[in-house]
């Protein structure tokens, strides 16, 4: 393998793809599915064989194909392919742009992954984000227009990054920044940089605003934007932190209890996202904006651990950003399969959907015990990680915010389930039929790891190991069924073992008897006959929450982005008064100029 | 009509005993207080007579409900309403009529919408006299129900089960529409 | 290796059956104790044996969908999965291969699963009881997530079993954090469903909330689930507390320390319950809204404390259990 | 051997062959400026292929210098004149479009145009240099009241008051050299200006500077910008922003880098060029009119690049120059699109344009235009601006750099709120003819190009830059 | 201002009702049905804002209904029956809704029970009675026992039939 094929098989492919799939027509997303498959077969066969090459197309592009690169390609390969198979049979219109905009930012995703130096990093970053631009602009240009305000804050974030790193060192080279020649409060400039660039990917607390309005375009592909590309951030952040600054530079900051004072302050900001956003999810009636929030909230998880950088909190948010790769998208294909299926998008309005469409219940069903972390799945031990290494260093404000954010989870998970797939069934639902094959199809690819990595944690707790010692980290000790931390550990086979067993006691007692099923309107109703709407209870969920906490729910961020823009805009009027429109003027300003130059080139004599 | 859940283990007509045993120790009640009954209840359910020494407490649905009083007058308006909490209840279940208003109508007799006799619609074990009964009578018919169905005398849910269809007749003659 | 394997998997077996009887006894007790508060006579103690009896002999059983099952099964499964992760009078069933995340989270198992179901009756009492049980849950596992926080970072230990052994070698939780079992003890009120926080089955407002629906064999099953949590949160406390009622160090005495440990187990959780009954006894229903209020206003505060009180004992004054 | 006067004495012959053919029939007139340019382009390739080997002197009319006009093409020069050229040939397509009657006069001062563009790209001598100027200034002045009508006449008038004011201005700086050291030839004051008084250098330098800041459209000097390109018609203003412009920016290297290496005064040359770029985005943030944003967003691009010179450094010399490349391709995209989404939605107003763009012929190339200035990757604006930026925190600009970072995430809202209009579901879609989309999907293509496989561009740029900053 | 006052402006005769053990004054008047309603609007706007009740009498002798609105005066204490009579075999009258809103709960009542019709009450039809099939049964002229041994007698017991269970 070299330059050339690592680089044709992971860019150009992606590109050529892009191309033909846009005269695809109707079955454009089929031949992206294709190219995506090659892609993901070769990353399968070179699983061995890492190494770093450069391409030059004018500009020397250095690309490294190593473990970090393999286990974050393989979470944006899976979501890609799982979406594409979802919009095989989700009959989008224009799906030949679809397709080819998604190839794009696949392509982006894996330059970003493969590139070991800032001009690439910057090159691939822009592309991806432009595209993801592009195909939120389909569904609404608004949403697109803040989509994009945000990318380009968070690539002028990443380009003042690369600036600083560039003045000092001359080089782009990831390996050039550590050669020691940056001083300390370099670094710091630089990380806060590069973090808060990647942040804005991961939607972290004062930058998430574009998440509720990019995720609401069409499922597909938002299945892909929040499981997929956010991982870029994540991959980002870890880079930056870790790959380019390293642990040394990070403790030169001067360390609390074992981690670094500026990860800490980014951990902090994690958890409060983490809060933050479980708790707005809440309150959402619509499901895409439900689903955005509960994104960011997970996401905060994710940056409590890249704060922390102890190895388990490291390999915590790895393990998690991984599940979050897959609940997540799994989440919103099975809304998308419903938002097909019914057209709605108001969970109130939903309703019974469990029972005409039992498959789908159960993926979205999966992916609640994933996303709530219950340990029926790999959610659970991602989660326990990270409250483990919260714990381990005795934070005592991070470790609170968690905890009460994953109890806001079931809130939101529960309405999830109730809302759309349990209640009563509406008249106008009552022949919905359940999602088309593919879709089905692409559920459960995006459900396996779930389950069988919480079976067996060994083989991925094996991958992040590979990953952390990559990076120079130390590794996290484990076993095949085992994980410990220093304070605890638990042993997932005796779990599965046990819950099997008692399941079966209880399924023993209960089917001693048979039970007559009944249909949804023999309910007691205090003796009344129910119509289908008066079963359904998801409408204006949880009141009494909102009521309590309308006073602090009153500021939102969105608001105070709006006040800020306007001061600004003020700011432009007042200028545009410089071109008065009459030549005199703009004579005296000739004059005016000149007189200056002279000066300035007296003075400079 | 009842299949038997541990034939192998215990013998049919002991598993019986058992289970008269049992749902005579703990009759869960739900209470449709139609008319001027209602009354009777507090005393029973509070301390003077506390009516859950005997296991029976007031539940509040059909489906948890063993045993179903109907206390006082039973309108035409209301029947509906009795035959569909009785239809939710699961079997075996037990009726309690209270005073002489479902008995014969009582005071109503000569009412257009009162029904005169309410076993014609729902199978009723036993009917408690008195325009309304005191609570010691009331105690007294919860000791002989739970007689009754020790010696398996109880048994208007399987009458209702049986002679549905003349049930159901007379149900609709007395109210047209049933899903409303 | 098999054959201490099955012995270990028969006395757990054996501990979990008799929790959940001790569960039914408990349940007949309290009524009996609320009865005779209420200066009435009471059913039997054994009068819940009774009530499950009847409800599993129920001749039919009333269903709705396949994920209406799901209640039953879940909850008794999750139930019987969190006791059997929970060291009962010192012997240390599964504790060993699990930590207290674990447990919290298996204790959502069930809870989940109850909730799946009565969602699937279809019935719009069970939905807002649901909304109850969760905005409830919400609000006391404030306190309750800060005071195991507290816990965790003094004993510097997520792991029950040797939780149980610092609290015999160094001092019991209630001795060592005792703001913070006040707080452990009202969060209890609320996650045991009892008088003042019973919110989400009120009988009167939603017809007894989620069970709305349930009846015969499966509200039988759900009765053993509720007996089971009993025992699981009583035994929580004392676990985290009370040093999970080990008295005598089983090294030394062998069996005998299991019995001893067993029967003093038994009079803790026995406390424990009893002063929740007799709360629950004389304490009328409080609104959801009451019920936020009330939990993030006074628990949380003393959780608070109990949590600087064990961070400076265990960071500033370096104790170390 | 391609003696570069071919490409100045083409387009004159040709200018003035129009009214002949005009007499015989108009439509071939229109023809014929599209043979011209394509001609002068081909011509300029090839020059481009030639000049790699060796730069290319050649001596007009046998005086020898200092004296005599000698044209002296460097690979930058036969860059930005095939750049030049290929830009008008694709603009004289879209030419067709433009109903107005007095083709032939069009023809003539479109040729004449291209001509003093050229000119001034590939000159060796100042005076020609001049020259070639005023021959551009005048072109652009009539082209600019090419259609007659109140927005016209009065963009014209001031760029002819502005414009005039900055040729005495160039004029005096030329006197003033002339007087001290006797020759005109660039080398050659570039050898001796050493021996100037400093005093008359200063004045030299700051009129000199001055006289091409108001072609090159830097900060005080450019007010006449948006007036001209709203009122000249649609072409015409495509055409401006890519030829003149170019020529201006090119003639301030030359005064900057080869005549008086001034390295001193670069750091002024960057606060104007930032300067330029505020006003430019702030402004074109507020503009209600099509035109009239996408001339302020040209101003901002311009305020670039003269910060990317002013920076000095060999990178942003380099990027400075491709950023040039890129300006002139995206911006004369733009105006053409703009062109057809004004005949399309008949008001100039973006409220009313609600919808234009659906068509994937127009959409497209608007939407690959609008990202490559912006500075997207795969296409052409990004190298330029990644350089620009690179330089300049290597000269270690962190504040201005930042500054210029918040103009441009202005400039992405504008943009991004000019594509939302434009793309939202509105009325009909209106399908463009040959002659719109021809040149657009082209001048896509060469972005596209460029910003994919920027080898051979950036393999000239970097010889060049370093010989430019060398200071030799 | 006094009942007495307001039924000399309106000119009507009235007669003060003596009832045992009820002391305050109540006065009863019989209006004609066209000027009943400014006669209400009348005490309405003097003091006499509670309606209490409105019920209908049927003087089956005499072949009329008899339309009784109480109006009842918080400052003066006293209590007024405007009367009106209706024909009996086809009673008409306006809807009264608009002065107080609680007329046409009564209104509605009345129409099930008497069968009098008032115009511009949209609500009229089916209000306590389900399914009722026979004529208003408060009339005099219906025999409800008759009604009530036609309809529940005739209603079978269970036959057990044969065999025992």
């Amino acid at each position: 393998m070299d330059a050339l094929t690592l680089f044709g098989i992971f860019i150009l492919l992606p590109l050529v793809g892009a191309l033909l799939s846009y005269f695809g027509r109707k079955y454009a997303p089929i031949i992206a599915l294709i190219f995506v498959a090659i892609t993901g077969i070769f990353l399968y066969v070179w699983y061995g064989n890492f190494g770093s090459y450069t391409v030059d197309i004018g500009v020397k592009l250095n690309l490294t194909f190593d473990i970090t690169t393999w286990f974050f390609m393989l979470m944006i390969n899976t979501v890609i392919f799982s979406s594409l198979l979802f919009a095989v049979s989700a009959d989008l219109k224009n799906a030949g742009g679809f397709s080819t905009l998604m190839l794009l930012g696949f392509t982006g995703a894996n330059g970003v992954l493969l590139s070991r130096d800032f001009l690439s990093l910057y090159l691939f970053w822009e592309l991806m984000s432009w595209s993801v631009y592009v195909l939120i602009l389909r569904t609404s240009g608004e949403y697109a227009r803040r989509y994009l305000l945000f990318g380009v804050l968070s690539a002028y974030f990443i380009i003042m990054g690369i600036g600083i790193i560039y003045y000092y060192t001359g080089s782009f080279l990831y390996e050039d920044a550590l050669s020691g020649v940056i001083p300390y409060y370099a670094w710091a400039w630089i990380l806060v940089f590069l973090i808060l660039g990647f942040g804005v990917k991961m939607a972290i607390i004062p930058l998430h605003v574009w998440a509720p309005y990019a995720y609401s375009s069409e499922q597909p592909f938002v299945s892909f934007l929040s499981g997929g590309l956010s991982k870029l951030g994540t991959f980002g952040i870890y880079m930056s932190m870790y790959s380019i600054a390293g642990v040394g530079i990070l403790d030169s900051f001067g360390t609390f209890r074992g981690v670094s004072l500026l990860g800490y302050p980014f951990a902090l900001l994690g958890a409060i996202t983490a809060f933050v956003g479980t708790i707005l999810a809440i309150f959402q009636d619509d499901i895409r904006k439900l689903l955005a929030y509960s994104s960011i909230g997970q996401l905060g998880y994710v940056m409590v651990g890249l704060g922390l950088g102890t190895s388990l909190a490291l390999g915590g948010a790895l393990f998690h950003a991984f599940n979050h790769a897959f609940f997540k998208s799994l989440l919103f294909l099975g809304a998308g399969a419903v938002i097909y299926r019914t057209g709605k998008y108001k969970i109130s309005e939903m309703g019974g959907l469990g029972y005409r469409m039992p498959f789908t219940f159960l993926f979205v069903l999966f992916a609640i015990f994933g996303l709530a972390g219950i340990p029926l799945t790999s959610g659970f031990i991602s989660k326990w990680m990270l409250y483990e290494a919260a714990i381990e260093k005795k934070f005592v404000i991070i470790a609170p915010l968690m905890l009460i954010a994953s109890v806001g989870a079931f809130l939101y998970s529960y309405r999830i389930l109730y809302g759309i797939f349990l209640g009563g069934l509406k008249e106008e639902h009552k022949k919905v039929k359940e999602a088309p094959a593919p879709m089905l199809a692409a559920m459960f690819i995006l459900m396996l790891p779930l389950l069988i990595f919480s079976i067996v944690p060994g083989w991925i707790l094996g991958w992040i190991n590979d990953v952390l010692t990559n990076t120079g980290l130390k590794p996290i000790d484990y076993t095949q069924f085992t994980y410990y931390s220093s304070i605890g550990g638990a042993n997932m086979a005796t779990f599965w073992i046990a819950f099997m067993v008692l399941f079966f006691v209880a399924v023993a007692i209960f089917i001693m008897k048979r039970a007559r099923v009944v249909n949804q309107y023999d309910n007691y109703f205090a003796g009344e006959a129910p119509s289908s709407v008066a079963l359904h209870a998801a409408h204006n969920y949880y009141k009494p929450l909102k009521d309590t906490w309308a006073p602090m729910l009153k500021y939102s961020v969105d608001r105070a982005y709006e006040k800020f823009s306007k001061f600004f805009v003020d700011g432009f009027y007042e200028i545009k008064k410089i071109y008065t429109g009459n030549p005199q003027d703009y004579a005296a300003y000739l004059g005016i100029a000149f007189l200056i130059f002279l000066i300035i080139g007296w003075w400079l004599l | 009509m009842n299949e038997n859940p541990l034939p192998s283990v215990i013998p049919d007509k002991e598993w019986k005993k058992i289970q008269r045993m049992l749902s005579k120790r703990s009759l869960w009640m739900i209470h449709f207080c139609t008319g001027c009954g209602a009354m009777e209840m507090p005393p029973v359910m509070t301390s003077r007579y506390d009516m859950e020494r005997f296991g029976i407490i007031p539940m509040a649905t059909p489906r948890q409900a063993d045993l179903m009083l109907v206390t006082g007058y039973v309108a035409t308006k209301t029947l509906k309403r009795i035959v569909r909490v009785y239809e939710q209840m699961q079997d075996p279940k037990y009726v309690i009529a209270f005073g002489s208003c479902p008995i014969n109508g009582g005071i109503y007799w000569d009412s257009y919408n009162i029904i005169k006799r309410l076993d014609k619609y729902i199978p009723v074990d036993l009917y408690i006299a008195g325009c309304m009964p005191r609570p010691e009578a009331v105690m007294d018919a919860f000791l002989k129900l739970m007689k009754d169905i020790d010696e398996g005398k109880a048994n208007g849910w399987m009458r209702y089960r049986k002679y549905y269809d003349q049930y159901k007749r007379n149900q609709m003659r007395i109210f047209k529409r049933w899903d409303e | 290796m098999i054959v201490d394997w099955l012995i270990q998997a028969g006395l757990v077996a054996l501990y979990l059956f008799l929790a959940v009887v001790i569960g039914l006894l408990f349940m007949g007790i309290a009524r009996k104790v609320t009865a005779r508060v209420q200066n009435r006579v009471g059913p039997p103690v054994y009068q819940n044996f009774l009530d499950v009896g009847k409800l599993l002999a129920k001749k039919t059983n009333i269903k709705h969908n396949w994920i209406f099952d799901f209640a039953p099964l879940f909850a008794l499964a999750g139930v019987l999965l969190a006791l059997a992760y929970l060291p009962m009078g010192g012997y240390k069933m599964l504790s060993g291969e699990g930590d207290l995340i674990l447990l919290l989270y298996i204790m959502a198992i069930p809870a989940l699963g109850f909730a799946l179901g009565a969602g699937a009756s279809a019935n719009p009492n069970a939905g807002v009881g649901v909304m109850r049980a969760l905005m409830l849950m919400l609000s006391y596992e404030m306190p309750f997530l800060l005071v195991l926080l507290a816990l965790m970072i003094f004993y510097n230990t997520a792991s029950l079993s040797t939780l149980l052994e610092k609290q015999m070698s160094f001092a019991w939780g209630i001795v060592a954090l005792p703001i913070s079992a006040l707080a452990a003890d009202l969060a209890l009120q609320g996650m045991m469903m009892e008088k003042p926080f019973d919110i989400p089955i009120a009988p009167h407002e939603i017809a007894s909330g989620p069970l709305v629906e349930f009846g015969g064999k499966y509200l039988g099953m759900l009765m053993l689930y509720s007996a089971g949590s009993i025992v699981l949160e009583t035994t929580l406390f004392v676990d985290l507390f009370l040093g999970g009622g080990v008295v005598l160090n089983p090294a030394h005495y062998g069996i005998i320390a299991y019995v001893v440990n067993y029967l003093v187990w038994f009079v803790f959780i026995f406390i424990v319950w009893m002063i929740a009954v007799l709360i629950n006894a004389v304490f009328p229903r409080f609104r959801i809204e009451q019920a936020f209020k009330f939990y993030w206003k006074w628990p949380t505060v003393i959780a608070i404390l109990g949590l600087i009180q064990a961070y400076i004992m265990s960071v500033f004054m370096g104790v170390v259990p | 051997m391609i003696r570069p006067v071919l490409l100045i004495a083409f387009p004159l012959f040709f200018a003035f062959l129009s009214p002949i053919i005009g007499l015989w029939s108009k439509k071939w007139v229109r023809y014929l400026i599209i043979f011209a340019t394509a001609l002068n382009a081909t011509l300029a390739g090839l020059l481009l292929l030639e000049v790699f080997q060796h730069p290319v002197f050649d001596i007009i009319g046998g005086f020898q210098p200092p004296l005599g006009i000698v044209l002296m093409v460097g690979p930058l020069g036969a860059i930005i004149a095939f750049i030049i050229n290929l830009v008008a040939f694709i603009i004289s397509i879209y030419n067709l479009k433009v109903e107005k009657e007095p083709i032939v006069r069009y023809s003539m001062l479109y040729l004449l145009l291209v001509m003093g563009s050229t000119g001034m790209v590939l000159t060796g001598d100042l005076f020609n240099l001049f020259v070639f100027l005023e021959v551009t200034s005048i072109a652009s002045y009539s082209l600019a009241a090419y259609n007659k009508d109140k927005k016209g006449f009065l963009g014209a008038m001031k760029y002819v008051i502005i414009g005039s004011i900055g040729s005495t201005f160039v004029l005096l700086g030329i006197t003033l050299i002339y007087s001290e050291l006797r020759t005109l030839n660039m080398l050659d004051i570039a050898a001796r200006i050493g021996t100037m008084d400093p005093y008359v250098k200063i004045i030299a330098f700051t009129s000199l500077f001055l006289g091409f800041g108001v072609e090159a459209e830097m900060f005080p000097l450019n007010t006449w910008v948006p007036d001209v390109y709203d009122g000249a018609p649609n072409p015409i203003s495509a055409a401006f922003a890519s030829l003149p412009a170019k020529a201006g920016i090119f003639a301030l290297a030359r005064v900057i880098f080869t005549m008086f290496s001034f390295t001193n005064f670069l750091w002024f040359v960057v606060i104007m060029g930032l300067l330029t770029v505020f006003f430019g985005e702030l402004i074109a943030y507020t503009q209600k009119n099509l035109k009239r944003m996408l001339a302020y967003s040209s101003i901002g691009q311009m305020g670039m690049i003269i910060m990317g010179l002013g920076i000095g450094t060999t990178l942003a010399v380099e990027g400075a120059f491709y950023q040039m490349i890129a300006h002139a391709l995206g911006k004369a995209l733009l105006f053409i699109a703009a062109g057809f989404l004004i005949y399309a939605a008949k008001s100039d107003k973006i409220e009313d344009m609600k919808g234009m763009a659906r068509n994937p012929l127009v959409g497209i190339p608007l939407l690959i235009g609008a990202l490559s200035i912006m500075g997207m990757p795969p296409f052409a604006g990004f190298y330029g601006k990644f350089f620009i930026l690179m330089g300049g925190f290597s000269e270690g600009y962190y504040a201005i750099i930042a500054l210029f970072l918040a103009a441009s995430i202005v400039e992405v809202a504008y943009y991004a709120r000019f594509i939302k209009i434009v793309f939202e579901k509105g009325n009909r879609v209106i399908r463009p003819d040959a002659a719109t989309y021809i040149p657009l999907i082209l001048l896509a293509i060469l972005i596209v190009l460029i910003g994919v496989y920027p080898k051979p561009i950036l393999a000239v740029l970097q010889h060049v830059s370093a010989f430019i900053t060398g200071g030799a | 201002m006094k009942a007495e006052d307001i039924f000399k402006d309106l000119e009507l005769k009235f007669e003060n009702l003596k009832v045992k053990g009820n002391t305050l004054p109540r006065y009863k008047a019989e209006v004609q049905p066209d000027k009943l309603e400014e006669a209400i609007i009348k005490f309405k706007s003097n003091g006499f804002n509670h309606f209490v009740a409105l019920s209908c009498i049927d003087w089956i002798k005499d072949e009329k209904f008899e339309l009784v609105y109480h109006l009842f005066s918080y400052e003066e204490k006293e209590d007024v029956f405007l009367s009106i009579f209706l024909p009996r075999n086809e009673p008409k009258y306006k809807t009264l809704r608009h002065l107080f809103p609680q007329i046409e709960t009564y209104e509605r009542e009345i129409h099930e029970m008497f069968g009098v019709e008032f115009e511009g009450n949209d609500r009229l039809g089916e209000f306590i009675l389900e399914d009722w099939d026979n004529m208003p049964p408060m009339r005099k002229d219906f025999d409800t026992v008759k009604y009530g041994k036609e309809k529940y007698e005739s209603v079978p017991l269970i036959n057990e039939g044969g065999e025992k269970e």
